[in-house]
């Protein structure tokens, strides 16, 4: 036998079981957090080599200071009308968001999910690509669909599962999918998407093509092996792809000390492949656009794949599903301290004089005039369950490419029984 | 036996693990938001508060993770319960169930067990699109080393979950979700009705087991006999009131270990067969039932076996009651057997 | 159809991805050792050296990642043929080959698409244990969205990669990896055959297809329909031609889409039918196979339908030709069928 | 749409495809290899944050200076009998693989693999945790067996899987199993094993036991999702578990570059996940030892996982089914900087005046003895293949707890086939 060594004395173990801060009825307060100056991040020449600058792995990119004003080496320098247009797509998505909430809530569909709080993590970044590098989503990012301009009728269509829905009817609603648009299906199962974004910026990078990809999961969803399975792939062939990691402290009821954040950060994750690693405030839209160009050029120039983490905050409940005051504090979302992505980039925009309340007031009137028109436009084409879906025998269709005798089988039979029963 | 209480079957469910986490210490329930705030359709509700955070815990989101940290509790000598939180999610951890829980008894030669009960809500009918609809029974079936368990009742899930979590092999307990609040009679336009005057959901409040590998003759008849299992229990049985045909129902309970002297003695009666099960048709475990029924039957069979099943396509988001093995196809293929 | 040399089925296989690689720049071949090396059973030998690092390349030993990855490549445009090095390491990518690739086309109304062939070394025969020697084929046919197909000859493993390369859905090609050598009589004890002398051995140079979906009748005969694939389609020629029987031999070849035709039309004509395969009994293609047949040719059996197979216990090491559905099991299953 | 960059003039994207230094034909030559001085790398304190000491996993700890002398820090500081024990148990298990290499050339057995060169990797850390510790091991860790006094004739009765094989014939060769000696069942799925030790760890500290997990898989391994749920379980839960990662620079025909090994080092993973990572010279058995000591101290108190990358070699082929030189220059496995571990173990213990050429080659001597004749000793049960294997109805056992009637069915039906055709 090995040497035995004496533990007779030794403290018995105890497993640790992580605890969020607040639990329902505590008084949220994270002024503890650790919110460093807008500006003092340094900014690595894109060339750097990822293990130059580790200490951006537990920093925070930030470039909108308290005073509303863009500092330091990530401004992005992008001017007013970008910003507007950013802005703009910001409220638009939330607009939405309230929109098809509320028809889920009016029983017009099965489902739905905001990404209210969390709308710079997506718009900046979708900025920021070309419009033709690929997307690989999770649920959470419709606006980056809004703001490459999908329409937002058509997004209303796959959310009612009617008969324009160009998913006709098969996906649950907000799975869009949009090649068109540089928008991979979306799928229910969590971090897939992860190791197939690599897949197309390594099949983009044997090709000699310029399109990157970019993919985003939750803090939560980085846990799954897939997520691993991705940066491995991505370190090994320095795939041109940008991981965004969606840190928004929660993931359904289990905040994100379930997947590891009590040790370290996420981005952190990123320099145990040895791969370049970004912690950003996902709250601060220049900030996120800026991250994303930064990636985009390592990316493009061959420089590798680039993990972002995005330190924000679901602000609502995970779905439509969910009722987050069941575990955690109702005051969580207020007390917030990187505060709302909208408001911040309206008051920088005031701040340097390209916008004022009365203009921000008008926009939000007429986006939500706008998502109500397109909803009542959406509608003509049916809701969820009141008859104009698609076809019944469309259910077979697309399996394959082409029906097979089985399903054309099943197809008869179901056209016959519905038939017979009158339907 | 204990008192007994009504209970839907979610607060089965629910008694059946505080039951087991009362009288062994070594029981231990993890997973996806399974902890504090009690699982999203609110199975482990109450336990964590009860039996403290070293037994009833959130896990990280990884499947694979879940399923192999339970069978190394197991090694050790716990009797985990892991939950995944939808069967469709149990994917990235079939290797280590097929691979590693199911085979480690075996490679091991009981050196080491899994003694793990795996949980997990599945079937459609609740608008759940693709990928919180499936019935992968099937797949599970096919792996020797592990038991597949379906309840129909809360009575049943209960009773099966307390034999499963007692079992010292690994268990798929699989929860037709669509029954929790109540048994489904098949037509989605009509009022959903609740367990309240049902029978099966009156429960003892404390331990009991229901037999793994038994089933339930739920309906004696002479006509068919009518294989079934979770939801589609209850589909059939209103059908077949609806309809007035005399079919024997058998709820198998179990999958693997099948209850086949029950199904046998059953065909042989009624010399017809019918199967339902809402997962895909090509390979699902109706097939199965088929094959056996046909080797076992033969001689006794008056008409083809007849399976009614899920299409062979993912379940569609909003032709999801076309997809649905309803009173329409069931009732089709039973006057078809029924002539034949 | 150009020139006919001799090839056994590795180098038939790895001909086949050479054709489709000289005629599509989109396809790629990758996966654990099949670069430099060209594959631990040399299947993609000299594809590297002849179309360079970015088309045939070795990867990270992650099968999630090897599916996930190929998924986004075929989402790009290429035709992605990843080799996951023995059947039983399927497992860690089944999510990513069942909820993804399978699902991608129906999801996306066919926006994006999943043209993959998976390939893999199945089955057992070789002293590989039980995580060398699995067929999990039964699992894949009950998938909707995704094909499957198992070749028996070199001449066919060229035909049948070529078309499943071509083909614009997800084809799991699983390669009997007992007969790559040489056509396997079943006799463990006696020498081995090699391909040698065998007509399906003689394999055209270029570019041919094998249809999917389109099964072989390989041996016609009256007294009963003998459906199998792979491996098993030797061991039953061989144990027929040993016990004299005249036996109809159905070699599948494609299990999904499963050409029905041919079968039915076999089993009508001879009364009866036996179902071989090496994979484990329960939930195996053959339940599938026994209930299709038993549906569709019910008045016209005469005897129940058999299922040869593989035990329901994980492959032992020791005791594999004991495991093995070989002459034995097959000659006594014969005998009863045609007695019955 | 976003806003299009000007991508006009970038240059193609480009695939990195890995390759090794050296393949057949081609001089091996590992003189640019960085080594570091023996006793150069400092040793935190166990109770020190995993975050002090990142430097450690990019390292290498070693304790065997050239001259066969044990210095700085991790110098365990060993008896001189443990120090001998250690080089038999290592000379041990290169006997024995040895012969069993030999005996499956002979045909008495399927399968073998080797883990010469690698030895002091298990041996090391076997010698290092306590007995009951459990070991969830890779199927190149025999020395763990070895060390721990397991019986080599049962070693060897599972290797030929004959009639006293306490698996019972149902596995590969070298699949182990020992609860009694504390070591898990070896899986033929790489990686597996990680989450599993993980649990068994969590398991120990729910229940306030002091004893320990380690694990051990191969630097190809790492890129299984297996290793990462573990690594990412054991952070959140401060599982008390060392998480070994043998990297001998090949995977089957793979070299490290394939799991990542040029971005970044395997111990580095750690730092991801927030965890305490090491790098050691996996050829010096008294770095392998300290390395051990020192995570399974922090596990004992709370502290939670350590990874340890052992930096070593695999000298010889990947199994019996393997030819390495066909894949990389056969000068490989002596250009190789760190050395052979027996030798660097053997001159030390000369060095230190407790060991000399006689006494080992004497002891070589005994051992190729004492393999012999506990393989003659198993031989009498049986090899594979000749007859004296387990009962054929015993395949039926052991599936469950106990049998169901279908596998009694298919058992019956079994032997009375057998006995039809009278075998
Ligand atoms: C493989 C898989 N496991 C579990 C789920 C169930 N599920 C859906 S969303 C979710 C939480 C994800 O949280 P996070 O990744 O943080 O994303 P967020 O919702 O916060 O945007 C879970 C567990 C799933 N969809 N897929
Ligand atoms: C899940 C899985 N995939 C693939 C294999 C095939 N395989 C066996 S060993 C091996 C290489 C492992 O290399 P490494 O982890 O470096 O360990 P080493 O052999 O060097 O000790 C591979 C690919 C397997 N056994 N399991
Ligand atoms: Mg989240
Ligand atoms: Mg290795």
């Amino acid at each position: 036998m090995s040497i035995e060594r004496d533990r007779a004395n030794l403290p018995p173990l105890a497993l640790h079981v992580p605890e969020p801060r607040f639990r329902p009825g505590d008084e949220a307060d994270f002024s503890d957090v650790d919110v460093p100056p807008a500006g003092a991040t340094r900014r690595p020449d894109t060339a750097d080599a990822a293990s130059s600058f580790h200490e951006l792995a537990y920093g925070l990119v930030r470039v909108l200071d308290e005073n509303g004003q863009a500092v330091g080496p990530w401004d992005p320098r992008l001017d007013a009308d970008a910003k507007r247009r950013m802005l703009r797509s910001m409220a638009l998505t939330r607009a939405f968001d309230e929109r098809m909430f509320r028809a889920q809530r009016q029983g017009k569909t099965s489902f739905y999910m905001k990404s209210t709080g969390e709308e710079a993590v997506s718009i900046g970044a979708a900025m920021a690509l070309a419009g033709d590098d690929m997307c690989f989503p999770s649920y959470r990012q419709q606006g980056i669909l809004i703001t490459r301009g999908y329409p937002i009728v058509t997004m209303m269509n796959q959310i009612y599962s009617n008969k324009a829905d160009p998913l006709e009817g098969r996906q649950l609603p907000i799975m869009y999918s949009s090649k068109e648009y540089g928008f991979f299906s979306i799928s229910g199962n969590l971090a897939t998407q992860y190791p197939q974004a690599v897949g197309w910026a390594m099949a983009s990078a044997a090709k000699g093509d310029t399109r990157i990809s970019a993919t985003w999961c939750g803090e939560g969803s980085t846990a799954e092996g897939d997520f691993h399975s991705a940066l491995t792939f991505a370190t090994v062939y320095k795939a041109p792809v940008i991981f965004n990691v969606v840190n928004n402290q929660w993931a359904i009821s289990s905040f994100s000390g379930f997947a590891g954040a009590e040790a370290t950060t996420f981005a952190a994750r990123a320099i145990g492949y040895g791969i370049a690693g970004l912690r950003v405030d996902g709250n601060d839209a220049l900030a996120v656009y800026a991250a994303t160009q930064w990636a985009a050029e390592r990316a493009r120039t061959n420089q590798g794949p680039t993990l972002i983490e995005h330190f924000t905050y679901r602000a609502e409940g995970h779905s439509t599903s969910d009722d987050p005051t069941a575990y955690r504090s109702a005051g969580e979302p207020n007390a917030w301290p990187l505060g709302d992505p909208i408001r911040r980039l309206k008051e920088h925009l005031i701040a340097i004089g390209e916008w004022d309340e009365e203009r921000h007031a008008a926009q939000d009137l007429e986006l939500a005039e706008l998502v109500k028109r397109e909803q009542k436009e959406a509608e003509k084409n049916g809701i969820l369950g009141h008859g104009m879906h698609q076809p019944f025998e469309s259910m077979f269709e697309g399996v394959f490419e082409e029906i097979p005798w089985h399903l054309k089988e099943q197809q008869q039979q179901m056209l016959d029984e519905q038939k017979a029963a009158g339907l | 036996m204990s008192d007994t209480i009504h209970m839907n079957m979610i607060q089965a469910i629910n008694s059946a693990m505080d039951v087991m986490m009362e009288r062994d210490p070594n029981v231990i329930v993890m997973g996806e938001d399974v902890g504090y705030f009690g699982g999203v359709f609110r199975a482990t509700a109450g336990l964590q508060a009860k039996y403290g955070k070293g037994r009833a815990f959130d896990t990280p989101i990884t499947e694979i993770g879940i399923m192999g940290v339970a069978i190394g509790m197991g090694a050790y000598g716990l009797r985990p319960v892991p939950e995944i939180q939808f069967a469709d999610y149990i994917y990235p951890a079939l290797d280590q169930l097929v691979s590693e829980a199911a085979r480690l008894r075996y490679r091991s030669a009981a050196d080491f067990t899994a003694p793990i009960t795996i949980r997990s809500p599945y079937g459609g009918g609740i608008f759940g699109g693709q990928t919180h609809s499936q019935s992968p029974e099937g797949i599970f079936t096919h792996v020797s080393g592990m038991k597949t368990v379906i309840p129909s009742t809360p009575y049943d899930a209960k009773g099966l979950l307390i034999a499963a979590i007692e079992d010292n092999d690994p268990v798929l307990f699989l929860e037709p979700k669509r029954i929790y609040n109540g048994p489904f009679h098949g037509h989605y336009d009509r009022p959903a009705k609740t367990w309240a005057d049902h029978p099966g959901a009156q429960v003892p409040e404390g331990h009991y087991r229901v037999e793994l590998g038994k089933a339930a003759v739920v309906r004696p008849g002479e006509a068919v006999t009518i294989l079934c299992y979770g939801t589609m229990v209850h589909v059939v049985a209103n059908t077949v009131e609806e309809m007035g045909v005399d079919a024997e129902i058998v709820d198998l309970r179990t999958l693997v270990p099948l209850d086949i002297e029950t199904i046998e003695a059953s065909v042989k009666k009624t010399g017809r067969c019918m199967i339902v099960h809402e997962a895909t048709r090509t390979s699902g475990f109706g097939a199965e039932l088929s094959a056996q029924v046909q080797e076992r039957c033969f001689y006794h069979l008056e008409a083809p076996i007849e399976r009614v099943t899920g299409f062979d396509t993912p379940y569609p988001h909003s032709l999801e009651w076309a997809y649905f093995p309803g009173p329409v196809r069931i009732g089709t293929a039973l006057k078809k057997i029924l002539k034949d």
